[in-house]
């Protein structure tokens, strides 16, 4: 049978613009794999799009309508959905890959064996942005003092960095301002930087998805806010978020943790065997290499890194769940392993161990210059040493809040 | 205790006597917000007023005529000319509603009539994400010739931001709502209109076209749909998650009464200023996002003291 | 049903006259600028049919809503069963005995015939949220026994064949009729019609005269009735209150008030 | 004099009404309305009048009744298939039983919606307004407080000027006496009457007062459980020994009273 | 005359208000049961139970809540997803305290906390009507969305604002949490909805729900025979939202196993309404045609495609699936505004009177 991979991914609904780049990366990259290498390993992939809309019910019906024709992997591409799918996972083994999002603690493998959220927990995505403003200011200890204004999502999703960047506050001494969105008020979001402008942070961070983003951008520039003091999460660094906003958007920030534009080979063999032959669904084939896309993509890189794995420690073809979450557990992208799959530097290096199935990797900062994003520093750490304690800790709290939880029992290698 | 009380009762006060600049761009983004969510309560204001029908679909009329207009852009067709034919999209639409939903929906009770126009909103929803994919657009605000720019206004020790697009959205509605609220007032057809509301039944027996007059104001309110899909659009983008601000429009209606333009005006601003005010002055201390629900505990408030809002019809009661 | 006409004596009824059941004093009531009732006195005597006339507009309506706590008058009061009252409210008065009929029919639309009676007995029924759940049981038991007296007026009032049709398809003279029997099944002592017979012809306004008859007689029922159709009145009601925009201008026995010249100006038109 | 002998302003030709797609409540109804002519339809409570009124103006679409058979002619044309507001513009106006006047308007604003069709001017329709406030001087007190307010009589009154604001050629009037003082139902059919000489306005009036109905009446038309069962010219109607009977409450001894019902009822029955 | 009641006569009124007098409608009824509790555990598989059985059943229970107030009372509401939503976080902080306890009673117990919020809610009603009333609603939706992310508490302090349905168990079977197995929790779900929809139909046939029906219809008229009108809304509002606070509690406990305060959102509430409408107003048999429509349908639209092997874009799939579901809607309210409790009472008598139309 071919390698099933259904996508859990939304096209539809208020989160749409960012979530449709995504389902074209992801759909786009293995798409090519199959044309280009006829699959993996020489089986090719069975891909299935499902609408989820980013509504948690939806998402959950799309889980349980493809469990049963031999799923490998899901991709749930919303915390909400991938909350509900982590205790579902042990049961039907199925492994999740939440890449970049989730729950933060699922990093800890010994607790979530079936859960991968690579490369970066928000956890390091926050301490990053820490991290980044204190480089900025001259060294952490010049951070005490400051005002960091954080406003996010109202939800899971945004909610979610909080304790970190409290912990951090505490550790360094500035002062984190909280500005919620409620989900509902997304594109109305004036009160919040009228706040912002009454309290006049040194530094504002995002945690915005969909259409917060743009609109966010938008009221930044209004109130005048310096962009360059301006840093978002990696999800709030789509294209078309800080596009909308023109000449006014320059200079906004975002993380990210791999290459943007087509420059790589593996992107010019999408642009070649896929979107040339009209396989992709993306609007115009200017869309290939936005970073959104190339989220997509390398969340497809990771999907296939991790069937190649399993079949070669399995030996067979034709792997299942089981193999790809062990094929998860083992993944190892090296430099030359880059290289053979076209994506040299595109990212950097990743390895995946049972204990840890985030990995803490390196990120950037990109900065928008009113046309397409530009790398603005050194790939750079997170703070690996102040998340790591928190996850085991939100492990453990996990655990207990949810006894009696699995014992692991999947055997390391 | 006392703290709190200080906290609840003067703080607030004093805050903004010390930034006299912050409070006035605090009412300034209030009254232009307010002026907003008026522009799409009077697209159900229109409607409620003609047939008793609560047209949820106004939310998402407002994004489909936007996404018409930028789709259309981009597509190639001059922005003006784009203009021009969405205006008989609208009208196509109305005309369309009016035909297949209405008309044979005639006399029934209003919760069938606000579920039918529920339906057209997923009809549209669909319909819109078909053609025109569900990516956010940009709005053409400068090819439509929409100033862009802000003013800043150096007063009380500091800045007050205004921005033109906003001012041009004051005025526009301002232009729109009187226009609107002379044609339905007091005329032949503005007394049609409510007789339609009351009865459908009678107001067919004294010769009222309801056709006619559904299809009058379902292409009134698709203009005004339209006007308010440009204005939003300029503030963010124009996707489908604006029909979620349209929901923003319902304690305004409520507030101003179902029946009346100049209370959707009124409140509109209520809304909008008392929001902002309240979230910013009052809504930190309880962990701030309260504008969610801030708005429709607002219209509660004065529904409380008059229960068909501050200018809607008298509710009769009578036996 | 022990409806069975006892002959009557003499054709006399047997009345308690003396004993005063009702009894406005000076009720005025405003809207705006209508002066809807102004200083109103009268009173209702038990076991008597009271008629209220007057012109459209008179006033006669907003009396019946005063009288049962649905408008409350600016000025006056009521005496109720001997308890004299400043205003009166709906639930107080439904609850003592005041049973009444609509104008402008007031039916539960979307409720059978029997559903419309059988609410009537709602303040008779006491069983609590608890029982109604289980149902079986106390709740089951008092709904047959309300039934059993529901199907009782049903059968009184013959409207046996659109027991279980929905109100809102009845023609309108049918309507009137379950709007009585609903009435009825509250049991009152104080019976408001408001032109029971509208709309109906004569064959219907006969049955409806002998069902208000028969109401008064059997069960000693006390009934207030508007009604614009002349003869009705005059051979009905033991005493008339004839009321023009708002004021009282006559009160007394039919065979007095159809004489008095105030009336035949502003409402018979012709002496009856 | 039958009703044949002037050309027929309005025609039913044999209607079928089902309500609800199941019910079927009129079973082949026919009758006329001459030019000029005054035509009563009288019959018990649910006997179809009203529903024949309704498939005449075609109100039947918003209960969600058909007509199923038959014809309506309007002056020659058919009109089952027009739409309410065409009829009222060719003359044809209906006044609803129940009232069914415009709440929250006022009693002016009623009456002006009554003449929503016309197009011969303002100064025309201020003295029709006029004329009705004529005939209704309660209707003039009043004309400033909202028609949901007002009395029944005063909402009669309104629902009845409403009608004659649109100068219709047929007016089909469902019991325009209810709830009405004697005196007014005297006064509204001579207002009738006075139209029918004075503008040659025909008549279709639905009617429980049998009495004053074939006073004014020029021919009737009994209907029965969704049949006609009896018609005539309004004397021969009125000197039938059945309706004088059951429909003007006369027996040989001239009225009875009411009192006496009862007993009479009862032997009635017992026959 | 396929639907012949004739010959069965009725000799008792207590025979008379059974809720099934006809005989050909308790072998219907029975035929239904049969089906529900054998043949869909033995015949079905598991994404049939868990995403078409188990939330037609949780979302027909939420309808019949809704379809009380607004169907029974006439008291439109907006706020049902949030009802919902009390219920869920009442049941989730109740396992948090007695762990040990039955979980289906606690489930059972949730429902009073969301009908004291709905009491609350409901107070508005004595003075608030029509659309204007559904606006409160709107408040309570709204509010109770924000509390459900601001109040940690609520969702004991998850960093991801979410709540986790931990493994519960009742009778020693394992009912929550992801070892449950698709068949137990169906049968919970299935035990539960048919109690309370016994219990419901009990009280809309006594005096609570004719005075419910009273105030719906004419409630100047109902007061004035006496029914206190705050007292009976704010009894509508409490049972509807005890039904609602019971379907949301099951809905996280036995179908998704997690969830967030969007998870209660206002598409929620507008999804409930949709079932209570389509299936008719004032018609728990309603409750569930509706639910299974509005349900099901769209599951339906979606698998069509590939069963017919046509390769359309998931994306494309949505889209048409709106916009035939929209679509449908406004045909079936255009069909029969009274949803298909009528359309199936019209067919009834159809058959009665069958082979003759009338
Ligand atoms: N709620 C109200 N608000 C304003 N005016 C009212 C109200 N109720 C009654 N009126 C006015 O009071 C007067 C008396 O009305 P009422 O209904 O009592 O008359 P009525 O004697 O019953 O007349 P009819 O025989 O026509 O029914 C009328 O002029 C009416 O317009
Ligand atoms: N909307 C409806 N749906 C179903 N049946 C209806 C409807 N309207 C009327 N009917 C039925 O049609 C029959 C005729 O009613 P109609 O109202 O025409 O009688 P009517 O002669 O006008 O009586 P009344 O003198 O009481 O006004 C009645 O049996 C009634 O129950
Ligand atoms: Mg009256
Ligand atoms: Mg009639």
């Amino acid at each position: 049978a071919d390698l099933y991979v259904p996508l859990l991914t939304y096209r539809t609904g208020a989160y749409a613009g960012s979530g449709i780049p995504i389902a074209d990366g992801m759909h786009d990259y293995l798409a090519m794999l199959n044309e280009r290498d006829g699959g993996i390993g020489g089986v090719r992939i069975a891909i299935e799009e499902c609408e989820t809309g980013y509504d948690a019910q939806k998402g959950v019906e799309c889980y349980e309508s493809t469990k049963g024709k031999g799923a490998l992997v899901y991709n749930p591409y919303s915390t909400g959905i991938t909350l509900q799918l982590i205790p579902k996972a042990s049961v039907d083994k199925i492994p999740v890959l939440s890449m970049a999002y989730g729950l933060s603690a699922a990093a800890e493998g010994e607790t979530f064996p079936w859960i991968f959220n690579p490369p970066d927990t928000y956890w390091d995505g926050a301490s990053a942005i820490i991290r980044y403003i204190a480089d900025q200011e001259g060294g952490l200890d010049a951070l005490k003092g400051k005002k960091i204004g954080y406003i996010y999502l109202d939800a899971g999703y945004g909610r979610e960095p909080i304790p970190l960047l409290e912990q951090l506050a505490q550790n360094y001494g500035y002062e984190l301002v909280q500005y919620p969105v409620p989900g509902n008020q997304m594109q109305n979001q004036s009160s919040q930087w009228l706040n912002v402008r009454r309290d006049r942070p040194d530094y504002m961070v995002m945690w915005g998805w969909g259409a917060m983003n743009p609109t966010a951008v938008k009221e930044a520039a209004k109130i005048r806010f310096p962009m360059e003091k301006f840093i978002g999460v990696w999800w709030a660094g789509g294209d078309d978020d800080a596009r909308p906003a023109g000449e006014g958007a320059k200079g906004y920030k975002t993380l990210n943790f791999h290459g943007v534009g087509a420059d790589y080979g593996a992107i010019q063999d999408i642009l070649e065997h896929v979107v040339k032959k009209g396989q992709s669904k993306v609007a115009s084939p200017d869309k290939v290499g936005e970073n959104l896309y190339n989220r997509g993509v390398m969340n497809s890189v990771f999907i296939a890194e991790a069937i190649r794995t399993a079949q070669e420690l399995t030996g067979k073809k034709e792997v299942d769940a089981v193999d790809v979450r062990r094929g998860f557990e083992n993944l190892n992208i090296t430099e030359a392993r880059l290289k053979e799959i076209g994506l040299e530097g595109f990212m950097k290096p990743l390895e995946i161990t049972c204990e840890d199935h985030s990995g803490h990797n390196p990120v950037y900062v990109q900065q928008w210059n009113g046309q397409r994003w530009e790398p603005a520093s050194e790939w750079f750490e997170p703070m690996t040493d102040v998340v790591r304690p928190l996850l085991e800790q939100a492990a453990r709290d996990y655990v207990q809040a949810n006894q009696p939880w699995p014992e692991r029992a999947e055997p390391c290698g | 205790m006392g703290e709190i009380l200080y906290l609840i009762l003067i703080d607030p006060f004093v805050q903004m006597a010390e930034l006299p600049d912050f409070f006035l761009q605090v009412l300034w983004e209030g009254f232009v917000s307010g002026i907003l969510y008026a522009l799409i309560a009077l697209g159900f204001v229109l409607i409620f007023k003609a047939s008793g029908v609560f047209n949820f679909a106004q939310g998402i009329m407002v994004v489909f005529a936007a996404l018409s207009l930028v789709g259309l852009y981009e597509a190639g067709v001059p922005a003006f000319l784009a203009l021009a034919l969405c205006v008989l999209i609208m009208l196509g639409l109305a005309l369309g509603v009016e035909r297949l939903v209405l008309r044979p929906l005639v006399n029934q009770p209003d919760i069938i009539l606000f579920m039918a126009t529920i339906g057209l909103t997923y009809f549209l929803i669909g319909l819109g994400e078909f053609i025109f994919g569900g990516e956010p657009k940009v709005m053409i605000t400068e090819e439509l010739l929409l100033p862009t720019g802000s003013y800043a206004w150096e007063v009380m020790g500091g800045l007050v931001i205004f921005q033109q697009i906003d001012i041009a959205a004051a005025v526009i509605a301002v232009v729109l709502m009187t226009a609107l609220g002379l044609f339905f007032q007091n005329t032949r057809i503005g007394r049609a209109l409510r007789a339609v509301a009351d009865d459908h039944q009678a107001a067919l027996s004294v010769g009222i076209s309801l056709n006619q007059i559904w299809a009058i104001v379902w292409f009134a309110a698709g203009i005004v749909a339209l006007a308010t899909g440009i204005m939003w659009g300029a503030r963010s983008d124009v996707s489908f998650a604006l029909q979620i601000v349209a929901l923003k429009a319902l304690p305004v209606l409520v507030l101003g009464g179902l029946t009346s333009v100049p209370g959707a005006i009124v409140g509109g601003l209520i809304i909008g200023v008392g929001e902002k005010i309240g979230e910013i002055y009052w809504g930190s201390m309880i962990g701030g996002g309260i504008e969610g629900w801030l708005a429709y505990f607002i219209a509660l408030a004065f529904l409380l003291v008059r229960p068909q809002g501050l200018f809607g019809e008298r509710i009769i009661e009578r036996v | 049903m022990g409806l069975m006409t006892l002959e009557r004596p003499g054709g006399k009824r047997r009345r308690h006259l003396d004993e005063v059941l009702l009894a406005l004093e000076g009720v005025s009531l405003r809207f705006g600028g209508v002066n809807a009732l102004s200083d109103i006195s009268f009173d209702i005597r038990k076991g008597e049919i009271r008629a209220i006339i007057g012109p459209n507009g008179a006033g006669k309506s907003s009396m019946l809503n005063v009288i049962n706590g649905f408008y409350q008058p600016q000025e006056g009061t009521i005496r109720w069963k001997g308890r004299e009252r400043r205003r009166m409210n709906p639930y107080l008065a439904a609850s003592t005995g005041i049973g009444r009929t609509f104008q402008n029919i007031a039916l539960f639309k979307g409720m059978s015939t029997l559903d419309n009676v059988m609410s009537g007995r709602a303040l008779k029924m006491r069983r609590g949220l608890f029982w109604q759940l289980v149902w079986i049981g106390p709740a089951r038991r008092e709904e047959i026994e309300h039934r059993r007296r529901v199907e009782e007026i049903i059968d009184f009032l013959e409207i046996e064949h659109i027991r279980r049709t929905p109100v809102g398809k009845l023609p309108y003279g049918l309507q009137k009729r379950v709007e009585l029997a609903r009435a009825l099944a509250m049991e009152p002592e104080l019976l408001l019609l408001d032109e029971p017979m509208a709309g109906m012809n004569l064959e219907e306004k006969e049955d409806m005269a002998r069902f208000i008859l028969e109401v008064n007689e059997q069960f000693g029922t006390t009934i207030a009735l508007i009604e614009h159709d002349i003869g009705v009145v005059m051979d009905l009601s033991d005493r008339i209150v004839v009321l023009d925009y708002g004021r009282m201008i006559a009160d007394g026995t039919p065979q007095k008030v159809r004489r008095e010249q105030a009336v035949i100006d502003a409402y018979l038109g012709v002496a009856h | 004099m039958s009703a044949t002998s002037a050309s027929p302003i309005l025609e039913v030709n044999n209607i079928e009404v089902v309500y609800d797609h199941v019910i079927l409540v009129l079973k082949g109804v026919s009758l006329t309305v001459p030019e000029g002519g005054i035509v009563a339809l009288l019959g018990a409570n649910g006997a179809g009048k009203t529903t024949t009124l309704k498939a005449v103006s075609n109100l039947l679409g918003a209960e969600r009744g058909e007509v199923t058979k038959g014809s309506i002619l309007l002056g020659g044309d058919e009109v089952q298939s027009l739409d309410p507001n065409e009829l009222v513009r060719r003359g044809c106006i209906q006044v609803m039983e129940g009232r069914h006047c415009f709440g929250h308007l006022t009693v002016e604003e009623n009456l002006l919606t009554g003449a929503f069709t016309r197009k011969d001017g303002a100064a025309a329709i201020r003295a029709d307004l006029e004329m009705v406030y004529g005939y209704f001087p309660r209707l003039r007190e009043r004309r400033r407080s909202l028609a949901g307010y007002t009395s029944g009589g005063e909402q009669q009154m309104c629902a009845i000027g409403r009608a004659l604001m649109a100068r219709p050629r047929v007016i089909l009037l469902d019991e325009p006496s209810m709830g009405l003082a004697p005196q007014l139902v005297e006064e509204i059919f001579e207002i009738v009457a006075q139209l029918n000489r004075e503008s040659g306005v025909s008549l279709l009036l639905a009617e429980q007062n049998t009495n004053i109905a074939l006073r004014y009446a020029t021919y009737g038309y009994i209907l029965e459980n969704g049949r006609v069962v009896l018609d005539g010219d309004a004397a021969s109607l009125g000197s039938n020994e059945d309706v004088k009977e059951f429909y003007l409450g006369m027996s040989s001894s001239g009225r009875r009273s009411f009192r006496d019902i009862k007993s009479y009822k009862r032997r009635k029955r017992w026959l | 005359m396929l639907y012949r009641e004739t010959g069965q006569f009725r000799t008792s009124y207590a025979a008379d208000q059974a809720i099934f007098p006809l005989r050909q409608d308790r072998i219907g009824l029975a035929a239904i049961a049969l089906v529900a509790a054998l043949a869909v555990p033995l015949l079905a598989d598991d994404f049939f139970i868990n995403t078409i059985m188990i939330p037609f059943l949780i979302f027909a229970l939420a309808s019949i809540g809704l379809n009380l107030l607004t169907g029974y009372a006439g008291l439109l509401s907006l706020g049902t997803g949030a009802f919902m939503g009390v219920g869920a976080y009442a049941c989730y902080k109740l396992t948090t305290f007695f762990p040990e306890v039955n979980v289906l009673l606690l489930i059972l117990l949730s429902g009073f906390f969301s009908a004291g919020i709905g009491f609350v809610f409901g107070l508005p009603s004595l003075r608030i009507k029509g659309f204007y009333l559904a606006v409160a609603t709107l408040a309570a939706q709204f509010f109770l969305d924000w509390c459900f992310n601001r109040i940690g508490w609520l969702y004991n302090y998850n960093a991801s604002g979410a709540i986790e349905v931990p493994t519960r168990e009742a009778f020693g079977i394992v009912l929550t949490g992801p070892t449950a197995t698709p068949l137990a929790r169906y049968m919970a779900v299935l035990a539960l909805v048919v109690l309370m929809t016994w219990l419901a139909s009990n009280l809309v046939r006594g005096r609570i729900g004719r005075s419910w029906m009273m105030v719906r219809d004419m409630d100047i008229a109902a007061e004035l025979m006496g029914i206190r009108l705050l007292r009976t809304k704010l009894l509508a509002f409490a049972v509807s939202s005890f039904y609602c606070g019971v379907a949301g509690a099951m809905m996280v406990f036995l179908w998704l196993g997690a969830a967030e305060a969007s998870s209660f959102g206002i598409n929620v509430s507008f999804q409930v309404l949709f079932m209570v409408i389509i299936g008719g107003l004032g018609s728990l048999l309603g409750s569930f045609m509706g639910a299974a429509f509005i349900w099901i349908l769209p599951i339906v639209i979606r698998a069509v495609p590939a069963t017919l092997g046509l390769d359309i874009g998931a994306a494309t799939v949505e889209h048409v699936s709106f916009m035939l579901v929209g679509g449908l809607i406004i045909f079936i309210l255009i069909a029969e505004p009274h949803g298909f409790a009528r359309l199936w009472q019209v067919a009834k008598q159809k058959m009665r009177t069958w082979p003759f139309p009338y």
